[in-house]
């Protein structure tokens, strides 16, 4: 007999099937929110259907065709082994995507949990929390991340346990600040009232409340998270070769990047490309889920 | 609509485009003030009095945009200025003080600063001159040692204190017209009635038109001459205090004031809640938009078909937009 | 401001002290064996034992930490393993580079992501706004390390307009600065991209709030608006991430040290990370953290100044 | 703001500090950094190429043909047991920096600190048969023996436990400081090392060989090629050491003013199948792996022609050299079938390598073509330390390994062949036929002889294949046109004594 006493955050009326279909076709109208929504569909696609799409094996090498221009059988030409760009560029979308999709599930899962707990909590422990948190902050998250890789070695499991720790303090972060403003709203006083136990107020209220901005936020850690697997690939602490990794393959492709530049270039556009993608998903979300955004943003001005 | 108006509106409109098609946030609204008086303007929130004054100084927020009519300050039209010379009119015509004094001064400036940017965007004074304005005014304004004061932020002030700012702000060049945006409302009850009385005296000392926007009906009775009462994006019925403000011609006036608690009635008299929702501006009915919450229309014909005008009732100065004004004075002299 | 100053102090020491502390652990936790290491294929198992007996490393991870912090404290940070000399001195050597990179990437950066962010937040949805957000999107989006190979390769290799070294042997001043332009140009962009988002939204949040409508209602000119009375406002949140910022290039530093073959605490820890070098990794990181810290404090404290509520609250 | 760029310009003017211009400076490049200069402790060729040029040995080999000549001693003789090697040291030798006149006290301390356990050397090996060192005056040194070796002054030339130290230097510094501030009797004085950036010597104007014509030469750090062969043809570098990747080879060959150089070096990179797991104890899966991995396409392919075939791990750089053994031209077919016929088709090959270029690479390929002829692969690679313990360990199938030293035959042979060389060591293949021709080899005094012995040892190993040579490195470099009279040695490292600066 408890959460239906809490009311709606929001005293809105209208009912909640417009409202679900108004909050749809905002997404959808918005342009970057969709278009980067979109790319990202596309290269999961691609990611998924890797085995079936990528003309060659990603580490399946050519000795007899090293290097080679871009041809019908090679669209993007080759390495320095003769293996196919284009196939591991495609190959290379897994990597990026687990990586991205693991760093978000593992800083989102202990991130939220750390700040709801510590927002929640108050007090010295949300003190002490948050200080080893803003020392974790404070640290070069890449840096930190490269030492870890360095402590545990370089293997795919340890580049994502690596940037997820480097990048938890941020969510983290976030979920507080987030908590702390909620927690001090009516409707979390009442459950309080009537006698809801701490950790069901956290997952029945603040959760759901804190998780939009959250959201946004963890787009941006994968945006993160696949540039800091590929740095980290660059300096040879990501993952190994042969794995095809944008990373590898830009760092293969450095060698050659006067006689080849096709090499490091596309799989650094492959980069830049997903990243723009979850950078424009953020940013979309953050209009459209974050009404604190949405501001009255003034006349033009000049 | 004297002729003696210091400020004249006529047939001002505003519109919002939105995903449900145009809003018509103010529309066609005309009043007018003379100088030396208080208008107070009335209405539930969104009903378009803040937008209104916005739009008379033409700081409607994009994607808004006033769509038509006049403003006449002293007889001279403002609203075909361009731009350029609007900015003159801001501040030194028409000012302007807002609801909430805590967000209304930049926090990172002192206030001495904020008033000198106010002031010299107006005039040619050298900033020790400007500065000696300032003082001046804060001195009028009843801030206590203003010179110590002067070099305070925002934060180091109490609410009331800064809202005294922002009038000093305000008379600082000696406008015509002062728009009081619910001066009161962030404010202690006491300090409300402190900042009133420096309103109205402010008012007459200078002999400035004033509007008061606000939703406190008591407060109507106390400080303004006439009032005017809004209802989504008009004006509904406007009327002198002197004529009785209790005698409403328009039922949601009526309705306004019995939703309000009041001292001088028992206290077992019940409430009245305004029935329905305010109109979604978007969805406006054909007729009159209170229609559907109206204890005296609803359902009426005439009142959903047609859109009734502003038009005289008793006397020439009270006008109301209720056709069936009438009405209300029967069921009173029938109680 | 005096109490606030002094606080900001007390707490950088213990953040100083916290990282370093992390750090030191998970250096221990690295499997492999740097005594083994350094003594190559021929040692013998009574040898690497008496390596780390002299390292200090067979002793318990607790009474390693504690000899490590007591001797930082009299500026002791350990002899590297793998050249003899004292860790501080080759630390010292890579200060002044990795200074001049960050320092002239966060002064890039912030020239031109300021008024970048500010001229896209004033011409909020038009082309010139479309313009520079996609610009800034770019940046934030492209590897660092592949901004810098495409520059070398179009820059240094297509047209030679810089040198495709990040570092000269040079003692000239202009050569030296010549090949530092590129780096701090590459490093810069990104960190620009940032800057440029960030003023951009917080220049928004500004405009829209009530003190800039009540000077519009007063009739301040909008250049004194925007520039003046706003921009210090919106700058406030910029100045709390050039903090942020400036740990963040550290990182990116390391990749841009790589890419131009240019020396600084990125490239020195990356190659002691490589060779194992414990005391060299320490210090590198105990050095680059104190600096994040220490810039983060100094902007704290002008934060104090720029932000009157913050030395009094 | 204006604090900020002061700060600014004191850290730029801070970071120039250090060195002054040269007027003969020469500019090499180096891939990585060094780190340690002490002869008893030193390692990579970036370290060796820095130190070639601080120190002397007693002895050195010809840059150009690998005949040993003399160095810091003007004359040497055996007993006639081989046990006993006396040398005269050349008179008024000085030491660098004030240290003194080179006495045989100094030559017997630097054999004798590599000999001491203390001193940790990884060359203590490279001395083993060494009883003692006599001093019986200041200029005649007595190197005795426990048993006759013919390859001894192979262990006494200027190369790692060779290069002479100071004894009063070594003691004043610092055993450990004694890394980096390194002093010997070269024609360079070490001056100056900034990390990551570069190291500088200076000419000895007092060498006894007569004083450089360069005043200076600075090595620079540029860990990229490409980058590095930018800096070459814009001027930035005079030489390009350690020159590897094949696209960058091409390029500076078809570059305006630049001089590529190669030379086959002393060592091959090769494939360790160690014996002692299952099924490579089969010598028919040695084999069939041999025949399996397709080398000339790896050197035709990926290394562009770069390298020379490996046909045993003597390479043509040694005087013992030969062709005469049994070769494995890439055969799939005879792959299966050899397979086939020792039932282990289809089992898992572990490939065990060291993050390093080009070793972490090669195996692509070779992975490649044994999953062709039926055998699965799992690429495994290791960090340096890691790596280094696991074959400390000696149970890991496989490793890719290249034995880089001067060409003294003993040096990969025994290295990679002899029982003694594991644990630990270098023979992870556990390779135990071979110890008695070697031991035989070190005892024959006729060179002919020797030779001969060393044969039979290549094709023996070559017949039982615990170690497949993949290729033979060759070492390229490049210089500009300015730069005079280099000569491309076979031990890996650049020699700036006999180089000249014409503008």
């Amino acid at each position: 007999m408890s959460a239906e006493l809490a009311p709606e955050t929001t005293a809105e009326a209208v009912p909640r099937g417009r409202a679900v279909r108004r909050a749809l076709g905002r997404y959808l109208r918005h342009p970057g929110l969709s278009l980067g929504l979109f790319v990202l569909v596309l290269l999961s696609f691609v990611a998924i259907a890797a085995p079936w799409l990528a003309p060659h094996g990603p580490t399946e090498a050519d000795l007899m065709n090293t290097l080679a221009h871009p041809s019908g059988d090679y669209v993007l030409g080759t390495d320095q082994y003769g293996r196919d760009i284009l196939s591991r560029l495609i190959w290379g979308a897994r990597i990026s995507l687990e990586v991205a999709l693991a760093v978000v599930a593992l800083s989102l899962t202990f991130g939220s949990l750390i700040g709801a707990i510590a927002g929640y909590a108050g007090g010295w422990l949300e003190r002490t929390m948050m200080m080893g948190n803003d020392i974790l902050l404070a640290f070069p998250g890449f840096l930190l991340a490269l030492a870890l890789v360095a402590a545990r070695g370089s293997s795919l499991e340890n580049v994502i346990l690596a940037v997820s720790i480097a990048y938890t303090p941020r969510v983290a972060a976030v979920m507080r600040s987030v908590v702390i403003t909620i927690r001090p709203r009516p409707f979390i006083e009442a459950s309080r009232a009537i006698g809801m136990s701490s950790s069901r107020v956290l997952l029945r209220h603040v959760l759901p409340n804190a998780l939009p901005p959250v959201i946004v936020v963890t787009t941006v850690s994968a945006a993160t998270a696949i540039l800091a697997e590929a740095g980290l690939s660059f300096l040879g602490l990501g993952v190994q070769p042969p794995t095809a990794t944008w990373g590898n393959i830009i760092s293969d492709g450095q060698g050659f990047i006067t006689s080849n530049p096709l090499i490091s270039l596309s799989a650094g556009l492959c980069i830049a490309i997903t990243v723009i993608a979850l950078n424009l998903l953020g940013d979309g979300l953050r209009d459209t889920l974050d009404p604190q955004m949405r501001r009255y943003t003034g006349e033009r001005m000049l | 609509m004297s002729d003696g108006a210091v400020l004249a509106v006529r047939d001002l409109s505003t519109v919002f485009p939105s995903e449900a098609g145009p809003v018509t946030t103010v529309d066609g609204v005309s009043f007018s003030l003379g100088a030396g008086e208080t208008l107070a303007v009335v209405g539930e929130s969104g009903s378009g009095k803040t937008m209104t004054f916005l739009s008379v100084l033409r700081l409607v927020p994009p994607p808004g945009r006033v769509t038509g009519g006049e403003v006449l300050l002293e007889g001279a039209d403002i609203a075909a200025l361009p731009a350029s010379e609007m900015r003159w009119i801001r501040g030194a015509g028409i000012a302007m003080v807002f609801q909430d004094p805590l967000t209304a001064l930049n926090p990172v400036f002192t206030i001495g600063d904020q008033m000198l940017e106010v002031i010299r965007a107006h005039t040619a004074m050298s900033p020790r001159q400007a500065r000696a304005l300032a003082l001046e005014v804060l001195e009028r304004v009843h801030i206590p040692a203003p010179a110590k004061r002067i070099d305070d932020y925002p934060h180091q002030l109490s609410g009331g204190m800064r809202q005294r700012v922002l009038i000093a702000m305000a008379i600082a060049l000696r406008p015509k017209v002062l728009i009081a945006d619910e001066p009161t409302t962030a404010l202690d009850v006491t300090v409300q009635a402190q900042i009133l009385e420096l309103l109205a005296e402010l008012r007459s000392e200078l002999g400035m038109g004033m509007v008061l926007i606000t939703h406190d009906l008591g407060l109507v009775a106390r400080y303004a001459d006439r009032v005017a009462v809004m209802y989504a994006g008009r004006v509904v019925e406007t009327s002198p205090i002197a004529q009785g403000f209790g005698r409403s011609r328009h039922p949601y006036t009526r309705s306004l004031f019995r939703s309000i608690p009041r001292l001088d009635l028992p206290a077992d008299q019940p409430l009245t809640v305004i029935a329905g929702q305010p109109p979604d501006l978007a969805r406006l009915p054909a007729g009159c938009a209170f229609e559907p919450r109206c204890f005296l229309g609803n359902g009426r014909e005439d009142c959903r078909s047609e859109r009734p005008a502003l038009l005289p009732t008793t006397s020439d100065r009270h006008l109301s937009a209720c056709p069936h004004w009438r009405a209300l004075i029967d069921a009173e002299a029938g109680a | 401001m005096l109490r606030y100053t002094a606080r900001r102090l007390l707490l950088m020491s213990i953040t100083v002290i916290g990282m370093v502390t992390v750090v030191f652990f998970l250096l221990r936790a690295i499997p492999g064996d740097p005594a083994s290491y350094m003594l190559g294929d021929y040692a013998t198992e009574e040898s690497v034992a008496a390596l780390k007996a002299e390292l200090g490393l067979d002793r318990p991870v607790w009474e390693q930490y504690l000899g490590f912090v007591k001797r930082a404290l009299t500026g002791d940070l350990g002899t590297s393993v793998v050249t003899g000399q004292p860790a501080f001195d080759e630390v010292l050597e890579s200060i002044p580079w990795s200074a001049a990179l960050s320092v002239s990437g966060i002064v890039i950066a912030v020239l031109a992501g300021v008024p970048l962010g500010v001229m896209s937040a004033v011409r909020h949805g038009t082309f010139a706004d479309l313009f520079i957000m996609f610009g800034a999107l770019v940046g934030i989006s492209f590897p660092v390390f592949w901004v810098g190979l495409v520059c070398i390769l179009l820059l240094a290799h297509e047209v030679r307009l810089f040198p495709a070294l990040g570092a000269s042997s040079s003692t000239d001043f202009f050569t030296q600065v010549h090949h530092l332009m590129l780096p701090a140009l590459v490093l810069g962009f990104s960190v620009a991209a940032y800057i440029a988002r960030l003023t951009r939204s917080a220049m928004l949040e500004v405009l829209g709030q009530d003190f800039v409508r009540v000077a519009r209602a007063m009739g301040v000119p909008e250049r004194r608006i925007v520039y003046r009375l706003a921009l210090r406002n919106a700058l406030i949140p910029v100045l709390a991430v050039i903090g942020v910022t400036f740990a963040w290039s550290l990182g990116s530093a390391i990749l841009v040290e790589a890419v131009f073959s240019r020396p600084g605490l990125g490239s020195m820890i990356l190659k002691a990370v490589f060779a194992r070098d414990y005391q060299l990794v320490q210090a590198g990181v105990f050095v680059l953290a104190s600096a994040v810290v220490l810039v983060n404090t100094s902007l704290d404290i002008v934060y104090g100044w720029v932000d009157p509520r913050v030395s009094v609250s | 703001m204006r604090k900020t760029f002061g700060a600014l310009a004191l850290i730029l003017s801070a970071a120039l500090i250090g060195t002054s211009a040269g007027a003969a400076e020469l500019r090499v490049r180096i891939g990585s950094d060094v780190g340690n200069l002490d002869p008893a402790r030193i390692f990579g060729i970036e370290n060796q190429t820095v130190a070639s040029h601080v120190y002397n040995g007693l002895v050195k080999y010809d840059q150009a043909t690998n005949k040993i000549l003399p160095d810091l001693a003007e004359s040497w003789s055996v007993s006639e047991d081989g046990t006993a090697y006396t040398f005269k040291l050349r008179d008024g030798v000085m030491f660098h920096k004030g240290y003194g006149q080179l006495t045989s006290d100094d030559v017997k301390f630097s054999l004798e600190r590599v000999l001491n356990p203390d001193t940790k050397s990884r060359y203590a090996g490279q001395l083993a048969g060494v009883k003692g060192v006599e001093a019986p005056d200041p200029l005649t040194v007595r190197v005795v023996l426990e048993a006759p070796n013919a390859g001894l002054l192979n262990k006494l030339t200027d190369f790692n436990q060779g290069w002479i130290a100071s004894r009063k230097a070594v003691t004043e510094i610092g055993d450990k400081q004694y890394a980096m501030q390194p002093v010997g009797t070269g024609p360079f004085v070490f001056d100056k090392w900034s990390p990551g950036n570069q190291v500088r010597v200076v000419a000895n104007k007092d060498y006894f060989g007569g004083a450089p014509s360069l005043d200076a030469v600075t090595f620079r750090i540029i860990k990229d090629e490409t980058a590095a062969a930018i800096a070459l043809e814009n001027g930035e570098i005079d030489v390009f050491f350690a020159l590897q990747s094949p696209p960058v080879i091409d390029r500076l060959k078809k570059a305006d003013g630049v001089t590529v150089m190669n030379r086959v070096a002393n060592h091959t990179i090769n494939l360790v199948l160690n014996q002692t797991v299952k099924p490579l104890d089969d010598i028919r899966v040695r084999k069939a792996i041999a025949y399996g991995i397709n080398r000339e396409a790896l050197i035709a392919g990926y290394f562009k022609g770069t390298k020379a075939p490996g046909h045993s791990v003597i390479t043509s750089s040694f005087p013992e050299y030969t062709e005469e053994v049994p070769q494995y031209a890439h055969d799939p077919e005879k792959a299966k079938a050899l397979l086939k016929e020792a039932g282990q088709e289809g089992f898992e090959l572990e490939l065990i390598t060291v993050g390093l270029s080009p070793y972490n690479e090669l195996v692509i390929p070779m992975a490649s073509d044994l999953e062709k002829v039926g055998i699965k692969t799992k690429i495994t690679v290791l960090e340096r330390g890691a790596y280094l313990q696991a074959r400390g360990k000696g149970d890991i199938m496989t490793c890719i390994t290249g034995i880089v030293g001067p060409p003294d035959p003993d040096s990969p042979l025994v290295s990679l062949y002899a029982t003694k060389s594991f644990p630990p060591g270098m023979n992870t293949s556990r390779y135990d036929k071979a110890d008695d021709l070697l031991a035989s080899a070190s005892a024959e005094q006729d060179p002919a002889k020797r030779t001969a012995i060393y044969q039979q040892v290549m094709s023996q190993t070559m017949e039982d294949v615990p170690v497949l040579p993949l290729y033979a490195d060759q070492l390229f470099m490049a210089h500009s046109s300015k730069v005079k009279g280099l000569v491309q040695n076979s031990l890996f490292t650049v020699q700036a004594y006999t180089v000249s600066l014409e503008e």
